[in-house]
């Protein structure tokens, strides 16, 4: 028989406003196995911990219930309490009696009703809990980042510099990502490039990093410090060794015609080509789909304008497998398809664009050279209106229910910036709400305001209705004045939507990392733990886990590569000891668990066995508890109920069951 | 509870509509197409239920000016669908009061060869009891 | 209330939920106060492949009147792939069920992310809603009763 | 039969095989049972007829650990069983010489006597020579016949076909019985309303003595030690009472073997209350060829278990209720 | 290949030329349009209270009435498709609605939205196939610019009506590509008419036509189509000089050669 001790936290009068602590410690006491039962304050604080410690000290307890808030929050303190007290750490269990009971019930009898049972349960539990022993398992000295953004590139500056080896997988021809497209940014109008292609050369230059280029995370394997990751580089077409990047073959390429995709199909590019000047690798890739060669075979042009002799047709694309200790998912961000928001007029007039193109046409290297003009006439606009919120805080299924939080700004921006290059273009922004919570946000904005003469009007654009003399007649609502407007414009710039880049869903199962309906990875915890994924050895940087802008970006890519340092310092892990276990008397070696043990933790031996007296040799399941994380697939599969998973046992789980229905 | 209340209240399960879900965009009031028409604007009757100010909503002229075009419903971004409000407000209308937007005797002059049934089935729907 | 009315119907609700989704979307439904009936109570597992169907007809014998299991959605399992067992193991133990004449009301599988706080509370309200419609359950603990 | 036992004499003989595993005569006519013969003269005792309607598959468990290869006769329903068990490494291929027995459908003695037929001393007709599709059976009241397929049990009406899943050789002539829809009583129970279903298998249920044959007797049921027996799950069986396995036995037996029943239909055959569990493990059957697509256990031993297999779009458990 | 086919009340009187002609059409393009017995007006615009049903329950017979034919249900005039359509979906998702309006219907099996509701236009794209309608033609409209006017009912809610992009559909301008002519694409296509508001308030309808046609116009449009005998009661009655407006099956007759046969009949 256990003795178990229970301790009932108050947390302050987060639990106790709403849940009888006094009665819950007394109807413990109740319970077989327990001998000892308090209250207390705060349960976590190094004077609850000691109470905890005192009474395992004292009153030689087996076992610890505490009754407090998630096991997600303190379910290790309170194992490392027990720990100091001599006690196994895996005797201890939490009853979730904050966020499962006291913040979601108002009547007081109630939820202390409810308290009991769940503390009861964890009692029943405890009452069959083993001790267990964790495991070891060794840290690969190496991260991967996958994304090469400004994110992906600063984490991994960050990791390198501490001196660890970096990977960075980028799916484009070069690193940069999509602050690369930009023209200039928030709130001190540098040169986007300016600022981020030092970092793009840091990057490539650091002897510790190494940058994959045009190519993907192909398949995820292992675990926390261990993890193995098959990289698909994509055949180029183009030798890295022997090209020199003097851009002769894309001068000389016959194939211009496909839309070049770092300008956002604004303009062309040739088949063979680097998204933009400042590309890094400075190599070119053949686009298939475009090129001559691979589509009739003939041309071959760019083979023999190259002096190098780097183009080669024949490449393929190449496997690489590697070893990593942590994964940094960079991933970014792409602006949503416009296709549900038609009454904008996006797809049937050229001269309504989205910011990001915006962005484009502004930049001296975009597809107009960095004059602001209209796409349909090449006419330079007199009256512009720029849209806020296409596609955020909807509630409907065509849009997104957040705010994608950096247009205010950007658009803030692009006005300010027509205004001051070419002081005779009105701009006109439709606004929902001005958000503006950043430092020197609100100043910037007031500045495009009151400095630069940017109208704006409180109120949506409900249809951009295209005229026949080519102008665009935008009707809106103007709230504040109570009436419909209707304005002809020029261009009109509608702030879209931002969402994770395409594929990150892809990535997060391979990293078998929890997502959200958004598409945005979780972090462990939303305030606490908001750069780690709950999955141990998944660190998040940048957009992929939600709307952010550079500085913030920068930032919490510094503070993922922090993480993953922690974790690459580490020689050895300790392993999860809750896993599966094969009773050998009742196995009957059928292979049925081995089926569906997503780790291959499962093999079988051929084994003398003593049942009861007969000795035979059977075949039976051997789980290796270095690579088994306890799911518990095996155990329920298994049909004679010898795979059980330590931690979480067959009997553990139908106490609590019976303990709740009771 | 008050008698606004309770209309506001039906008015809420006639449509089916939530007006605590806008967010004052004002793209119904941009979309609406009978907006000059209106006293009361569409997004300004979604605050009106929203308030349960009914009786200023039962007497505005608005209630028959909306076309059922649906264009606010098809373009709410917060599914609010203040086209269903209105209808909604109509139907209080000419439910409780028996009142008639469109009487009968009037219907003779109202009439030209050219002018479809349709036209006046419509219009008896959404006008009358 | 009138004196003879019968006490009020609490129904014994029995949840399983993953401990990487959603038991954290149970716990973000907490913190986000987003109340559902006290009925319900959680039970940990690492996995919603943990769930073994014998859990779920414990409860029921023990006097549960509803047992719901959720897990992380499919795809986006912790452990990549015990959703999909779990999804199939329950679809053929809740046909059993109604097949034997047990409501199908009173089982349920809902997949809740760490991020889906309002589902987890949602769910429970529906499901709690449902359960007190059909009422207590007497069949499962009652099947072999010799009349 | 005569070619039958001819053959494992031979095999008996050149050492083939150190023991036959088939049928022995029993006290009564309609009752042989499954009997282990290692020697020629042994085999006097063997038979092989309509009666003979044990699976002897299982019994290959306890038989692969023996010396030496033993000789079992299996029917084409058998060999499923068998290839199943071979799946999940029960039993040792290389111990086994399998001889496909002919099958014209096997006799259940209880139709036999739900048709008035009592007191029953001889039965002829069972035999596998006998070509008449009539038995004749002679009772202390006199003789009394019926035809043979109204006699069969009735799994042979929903028979899996005549083919030997497999075998080392072929004996005898097998036939194609079956004449009824497998899933028409399965159907028909799903087509009831809840209080009807329930009222159902509470009255089949409530017969059960929880005697454990039909346990003992599945092929599938071939753990070591059967959950039902272990304390892993707190559910061991002590006194016949009023608890957990008592109620949920059947359920979870059938849970169990889910997706591992070849349908053999023993469990039916043996229940000495004729409670028809077959029922039980049809419904899996039934759920898992329409649900993740046709699947017959022990027809491809490679084949993955549906149980532990799955696609990305595997129906969600709503459908229990969609469906209605 | 057999519809059934509810044509509604405007198609037996004023609007008769959208409903003849689009027999005719569908004889000649290889379907028939078999007119459900007895059916009553649909109330031309759907109730939208959810605690509507008796208005509800004209569509609901010719629903159920198609059911039992085993037969697609068929409709022309965009307000009797609106109303239909929708009332289908109320019956197919909408727990409350279907239970009473079953209780009223009295059916020998409940009707739960089994009836696919297809207007004309989408048989012709997606049963016939406009490529086949376009092998079809026989007097293709060849020179002739022709802007499709939408309307609301058709097009909205679209989640709803499904019937294509609600603010940029496409439908009828494949239409009239397939019968030779060249589409004219303007922004109000698919803005309102002023509906049954033209009832009581003839100048506010006459100012949405007027923009309708200023801008189709502009766009270069010769003539407009519509499915809508309402849109083409407002479109000319409250323009002056503006535009001829067709409906769209006389056109399709014409390119069928079929018109004229019609016409003598």
């Amino acid at each position: 028989m256990q003795r178990i001790g229970v301790f009932v936290c108050h947390c302050g009068s987060n639990i106790a406003a709403t849940v009888d602590v006094k009665k819950v410690a007394e109807m413990a006491l109740l319970e077989p196995g327990v001998v000892h039962a308090e209250d207390y304050q705060y349960m976590c604080s190094e004077a609850g911990q000691e109470k905890i410690i005192e009474a395992i000290r004292e009153k030689n307890l087996t076992g610890v219930v505490v009754c407090s808030c998630s096991p997600r929050m303190h379910e290790t303190t309170f194992r490392k309490a027990a720990e100091k007290a001599g006690l196994n750490p895996y005797m201890v269990e939490i009853a979730n009696i904050r966020e499962h009971c006291s913040w979601i019930h108002k009547d007081m009898e109630e939820a202390t009703k409810k308290a009991v049972i769940l503390t009861r349960a964890a009692i029943a539990k405890v009452n069959l809990n083993t001790p267990l022993k964790p495991g070891e398992s060794r840290v690969t000295k190496r991260a991967l980042v996958i994304g090469g953004g400004i994110a992906g590139i600063q984490t991994a500056l960050d990791i390198a510099d501490a001196g660890y080896e970096v990977d960075i997988v980028e799916r484009e021809p070069s690193i940069g990502g999509r602050m690369s497209q930009l023209d200039k940014t928030f709130p001190t109008l540098d040169c986007s490039a300016c600022i981020l292609t030092p970092k793009m050369v840091e990057a490539s230059a650091h002897e510790k990093i190494n940058i994959y280029t045009y190519s993907e995370v192909e398949k995820v394997s292992g675990f926390v410090g261990d993890f193995t990751v098959d990289i698909r580089k994509k055949a180029r077409y183009v030798d890295m060794d022997k090209c020199t990047g003097c851009g002769v073959c894309q001068e000389k390429c016959p194939s211009k015609k496909a839309p070049s995709e770092f300008n956002r199909g604004l303009n062309t590019r040739s088949a063979i080509y680097t998204p933009f000047a400042q590309a890094i690798p400075n190599v070119p890739v053949i686009d298939t789909n475009s090129c001559i060669k691979f589509k009739t075979g003939k041309c071959g042009v760019c083979s023999k304008v190259c002096q190098a002799g780097a183009i080669d047709y024949t490449q393929k694309d190449e496997i690489v497998s590697q070893k990593y200790g942590a994964i940094v998912v960079a991933t970014g961000f792409d602006t949503i398809k416009l296709d549900n928001y038609d009454e904008y007029a996006y797809s049937q007039s050229k001269d309504v664009i989205t910011s990001l193109e915006l962005e484009r046409i502004m930049n001296a290297a975009g597809p107009t050279k960095g004059h602001l003009e209209r796409l349909s006439d090449g006419k330079a606009p007199k009256e512009m209106v720029f849209i806020q919120c296409v596609g955020s805080r909807c509630a409907d299924d065509r849009g997104k229910p957040y705010c994608s939080k950096i247009c205010c700004m950007y658009t803030a921006k692009h006005a300010m910036l027509i205004r001051d290059k070419y002081p005779d273009v009105n701009v006109t922004v439709f606004y929902i709400d001005v958000r503006t919570p950043g430092k020197n946000f609100d100043e910037f904005y007031r500045r495009a305001v009151e400095q630069y003469g940017v109208n704006y009007i409180k109120g949506q654009v409900g249809k951009v209705i295209p005229q026949p003399n080519g102008k665009l007649l935008v009707q809106g609502s103007d709230l504040l004045d109570n009436r419909q407007i209707l304005k002809e414009a020029d261009m009109v710039v509608l702030a879209t939507a931002i969402e994770p880049n395409e594929g990150v869903r892809k990535i997060a199962t391979m990293l078998t990392a929890s997502i959200d309906t958004n598409n945005f990875l979780t972090e462990a915890h939303a305030k606490l733990r908001p750069v780690e994924s709950p999955t141990a050895g998944i660190f998040l940087s940048g957009v992929c886990q939600g709307p952010k802008d550079i500085p913030e970006t920068v930032a919490q890519a510094g503070a993922a590569a922090v993480k993953a340092i922690g974790l690459l310092a580490k020689d050895k892990l300790l392993t999860n000891p809750c896993t599966a276990q094969s009773d050998e008397l009742l196995c009957n070696g059928c292979s049925t668990c081995a089926n569906v043990c997503p780790y291959g933790a499962i093999s079988y031996e051929e084994k003398e066995i003593n049942d009861h007296g007969i000795r035979e040799t059977r075949r039976i399941a051997v789980v290796n508890s270095a690579l088994c994380q306890g799911c518990g697939a095996c155990t329920v599969t298994c049909p004679s109920g010898a795979m059980d998973l330590q931690g979480f046992s067959n009997r553990q789980i139908l106490a609590e069951v019976d303990a709740i229905c009771r | 509870m008050s008698k606004e209340k309770k209309q506001a209240e039906l008015i809420r399960e006639i449509s089916g509509a939530n007006p605590l879900k806008c967010m004052k965009c004002g793209k119904c009031s941009a979309t609406c197409p009978a907006y000059a028409e209106m006293d009361i604007k569409p997004h300004q009757f979604v605050s009106y239920v929203a308030n349960e100010d009914i009786e200023a909503l039962v007497q505005s002229k608005s209630l028959w000016k909306c076309l059922s075009c649906f264009a606010c419903v098809e373009r709410c971004p917060r599914d609010v669908q203040p086209g269903k409000l209105i209808d909604a407000a109509r139907q209080v209308v000419v439910r409780q009061r028996g009142e008639n937007y469109l009487k009968a005797d009037e219907i003779p002059e109202l009439l030209d060869p050219e002018l479809p049934q349709q036209l006046l089935v419509s219009a008896f729907r959404r006008y009358r009891r | 209330m009138s004196i003879e009315a019968k006490e009020e119907f609490r129904p014994k609700i029995v949840a399983f939920c993953c401990n990487w989704c959603s038991y954290a979307g149970a716990d973000l439904a907490g913190s986000s106060r987003l109340g559902y009936p006290a009925d319900v109570k959680i039970i940990r597992v690492p996995c919603s492949c943990r769930v073994n169907p014998m859990f779920i007809l414990r409860a029921f014998e023990k006097g549960a009147d509803g047992v719901i299991m959720c897990g992380c959605h499919p795809g986006d399992c912790h452990y990549s792939t015990g959703n999909y067992y779990a999804r199939r193991r329950m679809t053929l133990l809740f046909s059993m069920l109604d097949y034997i004449g047990v409501e199908n009301g009173r089982t349920r599988v809902e997949w809740v992310s760490a991020a889906e706080g309002v589902k987890f509370s949602t769910t429970m309200n529906e499901f709690v809603e449902k359960i007190h419609s059909l009422g207590k359950n007497v069949r499962l603990g009652d099947l072999r009763c010799r009349n | 039969m005569q070619e039958l036992i001819k053959r494992a004499k031979e095999l008996l003989e050149n050492g083939t095989v150190a023991r036959v595993l088939g049928w022995k005569a029993g006290d009564l006519p309609y009752n042989p049972e499954p009997a282990y013969f290692d020697s020629t003269e042994s085999l006097a005792d063997f038979v092989y007829n309509g009666f003979c309607g044990a699976n002897l598959s299982k019994y290959m468990i306890e038989a692969s650990k023996l010396e030496g290869k033993t000789l079992v006769c299996l029917k084409p329903c058998d060999t499923y069983s068998f290839n199943q068990l071979l799946k999940e490494h029960r039993i040792d291929r290389d111990k086994a010489y399998v001889i496909g027995v002919g099958c014209k459908g096997k006799l259940d003695i209880e139709r036999i006597r739900k048709m008035g037929i009592k007191g029953i001393e001889q039965i002829s007709g069972a035999e596998m020579e006998d070509e008449a599709d009539t038995l004749t059976v002679s009772t202390i009241y006199g003789e009394k016949s019926c035809k043979y397929a109204d006699a069969m049990l009735e799994r042979c009406h929903v028979c899996k076909g005549k083919e030997h899943q497999v075998y080392d050789e072929l004996i005898g002539e097998s036939k194609e019985t079956k004449d009824a829809d497998r899933f028409a009583e399965v159907a028909r129970i799903e087509t009831m309303t809840p209080e009807e279903k329930f009222a159902f298998f509470q009255k089949e249920l409530s017969k059960c003595i929880r005697c454990n044959a039909c346990r003992n007797v599945c092929p599938a049921c071939s753990c070591r030690k059967c959950v039902f027996d272990s304390n892993k799950f707190d559910s061991a069986q002590k006194a016949n009472v009023d608890s957990f396995e008592e109620k949920m036995f059947h359920i979870i037996r059938a849970f169990h073997v889910a997706g591992r029943c070849t349908d053999c239909g023993e469990c039916s055959r043996v229940c000495p209350q004729g409670i028809p569990l077959h029922l039980f493990n049809r419904k899996f059957i039934k759920d898992i060829d329409e649900f993740y697509g046709e699947y017959q256990a022990g027809m491809d031993i490679n084949a993955q278990s549906p149980l532990t297999d799955f696609t990305f779009d595997d129906v969600e458990p709503g459908i229990v209720g969609e469906r209605g | 290949m057999k519809y059934s086919y509810y044509p509604g009340c405007t198609l037996k009187n004023k609007a008769k030329a959208l409903d003849v002609y689009a027999r005719a059409s569908a004889k000649a393009l290889g379907f028939e349009l078999e007119e459900i017995k007895d059916w009553q007006c649909c109330g031309g615009v759907y109730p939208l209270g959810s605690d509507e049903i008796a208005t509800k329950l004209s569509s609901v017979r010719a629903l159920n009435d198609a059911k039992e034919k085993q037969q697609d249900l068929v409709t022309l005039c965009s307000a009797c498709h609106h109303v239909i359509k929708r009332v289908n979906d109320d019956m197919k998702h909408v727990e409350d609605i279907r239970t009473r309006a079953n209780n009223y219907m009295k059916l020998d099996e409940p009707y739960a939205g089994e009836t696919t509701v297809l207007h004309f236009l989408e048989v012709l794209r997606d049963r016939v196939g406009f490529d086949k309608v376009k092998e079809k033609v026989k007097n293709p409209l060849t020179g002739k610019k022709i802007g499709a006017y939408y309307g609301c009912l058709l097009l909205r809610p679209g989640k709803i009506l499904e019937f294509d992009n609600p603010e940029n559909p496409k439908i009828m301008e494949d239409f009239i590509r397939a019968l030779g002519a060249e589409p004219v694409i303007y922004p109000y296509r698919n803005e309102c008419c002023g509906g049954y508001i033209s009832l009581k308030e003839k100048e506010m309808s006459g100012n949405m036509c007027n923009k309708i046609m200023e801008s189709a116009e502009g766009f270069g449009a010769d003539l407009l189509i519509t499915a809508c005998p309402l849109c083409l009661y407002n479109l000319n009655a409250s323009t002056q000089e503006g535009l001829p407006v067709y409906y769209f099956t006389e056109l399709l007759a014409e390119a069928l050669g079929v018109k004229e046969e019609v016409e003598e009949a």
